[in-house]
């Protein structure tokens, strides 16, 4: 049997932030967050499982989309109005020297991220999409045109798995942010 | 090595300027100008007309609203905070950085500035903060001045609380599953929780009591700004949602809900809803409240927009009275604008717009004129001093 | 402290994508994407249509000349210079920072990338660094990578030689009343003086031996350019003054002076003299020159002006044959530029133009031909790989 | 009898860097190089002394003024174009909180700088300009009307004494480069 999400959740943290350099103990302190986990609402991925058996596309219906998600293209990941980036903030790091799943060079993504739904217009599906920050390097200067602040079904920050003000760079060698990916986690409901 | 095989140049040139004999000459000729001594400028006490902006991504840069004009610099990146002492003699500033630039040894410090040299007078050393872009609502002050909150995220959340009288730090408090810092009138601070309640913080001595309220808006459905407004001085706080509700909270142990109402009921209109495609008036921007306390004025950077555009600039600045809550003015922006602040005087209150072409506007507050236009390279957030 | 009594949020996403089991479907019905891991790019051998461009004054960009993309980020500010190794395997940043940002303990560093990954491989620690805005000349390296120059100024002069082998500053050698490095083809590097001379420095074992030279030009009257250019595979450099005359001189323990020739006589023009009225066809600009020492040409940024215009942006490139010391071409610019370099290849050289605009154009040396404009942020100065 | 210039300079030195932090033993080393104080070429400023009798102003002479002497104003400080800025290469600390010769709140003169020599168009005379950096604090931002790069009589980095490219922060706590100033030194030849 597989491990569910949150034991997989679990052992890439303490995994990942094993290294962490944080004054704070990190670990300690999610390892107590975790033996709660049976009472924490189901998790956008979680709900992205569930539902991975209706592959069925939905149909676009202009009247109920986001104006992000009429105007979305699905060929140049370089743009703000790629269709993964509809709650991205930050710049991009495909036009960084990375691509929509690769750090550039000389960084290293973050193992936490925060995360956003987005609909793909090439099938109407929508998909979970991970914003992993690239960390450890001084801020990506480009165009600003790769400079990318949208916010559908963006939260605060006392919702920090939504909210992408947040610098999400976790147990990277420095928090120093450098650009944003955006890549798939799964299928959303 | 040295060698003394040739002439060399003294590559020098002195502070001190030399004083020029000026010999006897006729009435028609203009005098000689004199050598100048070079000196630093200090700063009268902070005055109404002040703010504080978020310039270059590398400093808080300190305005003369009234002159449009710089008055000193402040060192700060994206992800530090700045806040003013209640009595205005000092400037804080919430730092991170790594030894070695973008790597090395983490540290975090707050800063502690001089307001009339804006000298460095303290750097204490915090627990590392929670990093995001700026929002005023991560590092706040006790109104006796006796105390810092700093928001930390590690991904775990808490609160810091620095002794400013000691220059330490005292303590942290968990605030799991919440973020922000609302301070209250006396002793303590609330912050915002995942579940639309609030988590209570009292300060007690040495120790903290923590209570927790019930959920008083729907944080799934319409969440309320990070950027809601409190008066400091009353611990009176004004949550406003997504869509434009406001909710009215006397912060304490047991905060007390005030009677909800509507940014655009209270300006005629239907109050707007969670519809991507329902086009209405809403609030949004970087920064897009500032309460005038002592006008009990509520202004509010608004756009024409659906649901989920809580980040877009602002065209028009809405200004409330919240003791009556109608809308009293509509101020149209020379263009768009991502943050505002305004002064804390009542004779002549100024409104600082940060623009989306990194301009600063400054208007009148009560005409709704455009006062000054600064070429500030500003991002969209400031601070003004508290009344 | 931690309170139990309420439903909390794991605020995490994992780096692992789940597996999405994908039912049975009908062919028409497009794919479920699946999900994706993260990763990190590493480079190919760098290319000779590379080039490293200062940009938004917090680092130097990597470029892809011929498809105009970033490649990846070096951190550097505009008093920190850079320097590709002969071999193009490692890159080095010479670095000044202080331990809390504007304050605190002073650290210089030169810090060694692996150019396949870019990844910080050693950060050696340096005395104090000469600070200037950004001269190519004050980071060189010798040609057989064992050796870097680091140019000091405390305000008196030096050069500190790091051993690249060892990773550690060997020796610091004063050059009272001169400034800059133009390497040798073996073992040494010149510097240039105040009163128009050189100063050469000759590295033997644990020792230095340095010898002078006689003044080459007037640097009262018409002092040559800070980034006049050497060509490190044979020590020969091509010293250009204000005016635009052309020192040719053989680098080692005693130079040997070629033949003066003028930029403009080689165009058929009258050469220029120090006239502050005098309107000519001259060089100027942060980095004026770039020469294509396989080709032997020198590309030269020009304007038209008066003299003391030797920072003004150029409008044309002049392209000169050094061999028979002609004119070749003049290339338009799109707009006027602060500086070029020229990709060290034969078939298919490339010009970058760092425009005032902050764009790099990029231009075929051979055509002229605009073949690409990057929104790059640049300021004037860019480096590309030797031949 | 009062001090000559040198040993004015060498005075100052050695109290204003008696408390640099230099690794590489500022003083030291610039004491070494007083002692061949008598074989130095006379400096601008001594210079400036030396014609101080001659204080008629010359009549401005439009076929050999360079183009910025053409166009100097002398009445609003925080311009490129005031008089003063003939040689200046960075942000005008006049609109930074400072003034023609003063520093901004919070950030410290240096004790030595680069020099211009510029000419007054109210009077006709020439006069030797301290550019003196405000030190110790982030770089001042503000318009990029302030940000100045003029380059009259301005020399390479060999010829330090007038040469702009170089951050003149010498025994102030860091050289983190603030703006410039425009001090009159004395009147030139």
């Amino acid at each position: 049997m597989k491990p569910s999400f949150l034991e997989q959740i679990g052992e890439q943290l303490t995994r990942k932030l094993a290294s962490s350099s944080s004054r704070r103990g990190v670990l300690g302190r999610v390892g107590t967050a975790m033996v709660a986990g049976g009472v924490f609402p189901l998790l956008p991925v979680q709900r992205a499982r569930a539902a991975a058996g209706s592959a069925a596309p939905r149909l676009a219906d202009v009247t109920t989309l986001s104006d992000f998600e009429r105007r979305a293209q699905s060929s140049d990941p370089t743009k703000c109005n790629y269709w993964r980036h509809c709650a991205i903030d930050g710049v991009l790091c495909g036009c960084c020297g990375g691509g929509i799943h690769t750090c550039p060079p000389g960084t290293q993504p973050s193992p936490v991220s925060w995360i956003g739904t987005c609909r793909n217009p090439d099938d109407g599906r929508s998909y979970v999409i991970a914003y992993r920050d690239c960390c450890g390097r001084t801020t990506c200067t480009t165009s600003s045109d790769c400079e990318c602040n949208t916010a559908d079904r963006e939260m605060p920050i006392y919702r920090p798995q939504t909210s992408n003000d947040i610098i999400w760079c976790f147990g990277t060698t420095s928090a120093a942010y450098h650009c944003s990916t955006a890549a798939i986690v799964g299928q959303a409901e | 090595m040295t060698c003394f095989s040739r002439p060399r140049y003294l590559l020098l040139a002195s502070v001190i300027g030399m004083g020029v004999s000026v010999g006897d000459m006729a009435k028609a000729i203009p005098p000689v100008l004199q050598p100048e001594q070079s000196d630093v400028a200090s700063l009268p006490p902070m005055g109404d007309h002040s703010v504080l902006v978020a310039t270059g991504e590398q400093s808080f840069t300190l305005y003369d609203g009234d002159k449009g004009r710089i008055l000193g610099t402040l060192p700060a990146e994206m992800v530090d905070n700045i806040a003013i002492a209640p009595d205005r003699k000092d400037i804080y500033v919430a730092v991170t950085m790594w030894s070695r630039g973008d790597h090395g040894t983490r540290e975090d410090f707050l800063r502690d500035y001089d307001a009339h040299t804006l000298d460095l007078t303290h750097e204490i050393e915090l627990p590392p903060r929670g990093l995001a872009v700026f929002k005023q609502q991560n590092l706040e002050l006790s109104q006796d001045g006796h105390w810092a909150f700093v928001f930390d995220m590690s991904p775990a959340t808490g609160v810091t609380v620095v002794d400013l009288h000691e220059h330490k730090a005292a303590r942290t408090v968990d605030i799991p599953g919440c973020a922000l810092i609302f301070p209250w009138a006396h002793d303590g601070f609330s912050t915002i929780c995942g579940d639309g309640s609030l988590t209570n913080v009292a300060l007690a001595g040495n120790n903290v009591n923590v209570t927790h309220s019930k959920p008083f808006f729907d944080a799934n459905r319409d969440p309320v700004f990070e950027q809601s407004q409190v008066d400091r001085k009353t611990g009176k706080a004004l949550f406003i949602s997504y869509t434009g509700q406001v909710y009215p909270v006397t912060l304490g142990a047991t905060p007390v809900m005030g009677k909800t109402w509507s940014l655009q009921a209270a300006a005629g209109q239907s109050a707007a809803g969670t519809g991507q495609q329902e086009q209405a008036w809403r609030p949004g921007g970087d920064q897009p409240f500032a309460w005038h306390e002592v006008d009990n004025r509520l202004y509010v950077l608004m756009h024409v927009g659906g649901y989920w555009t809580h980040k877009q600039e602002g065209t028009e600045v809405w200004v409330y009275d919240v003791t009556t809550q109608h809308l009293l003015q509509r101020i149209d922006l020379p263009s768009p604008a991502k943050g505002i602040t305004v002064s804390p005087d009542t004779a002549n209150p100024q409104i600082y717009a940060m623009l989306a072409s990194k301009k600063m506007a400054i208007l009148s507050a009560t005409t709704g004129q455009v006062e000054k236009t600064v070429e500030a390279k500003a991002s969209g957030i400031s601070i003004v001093p508290q009344p």
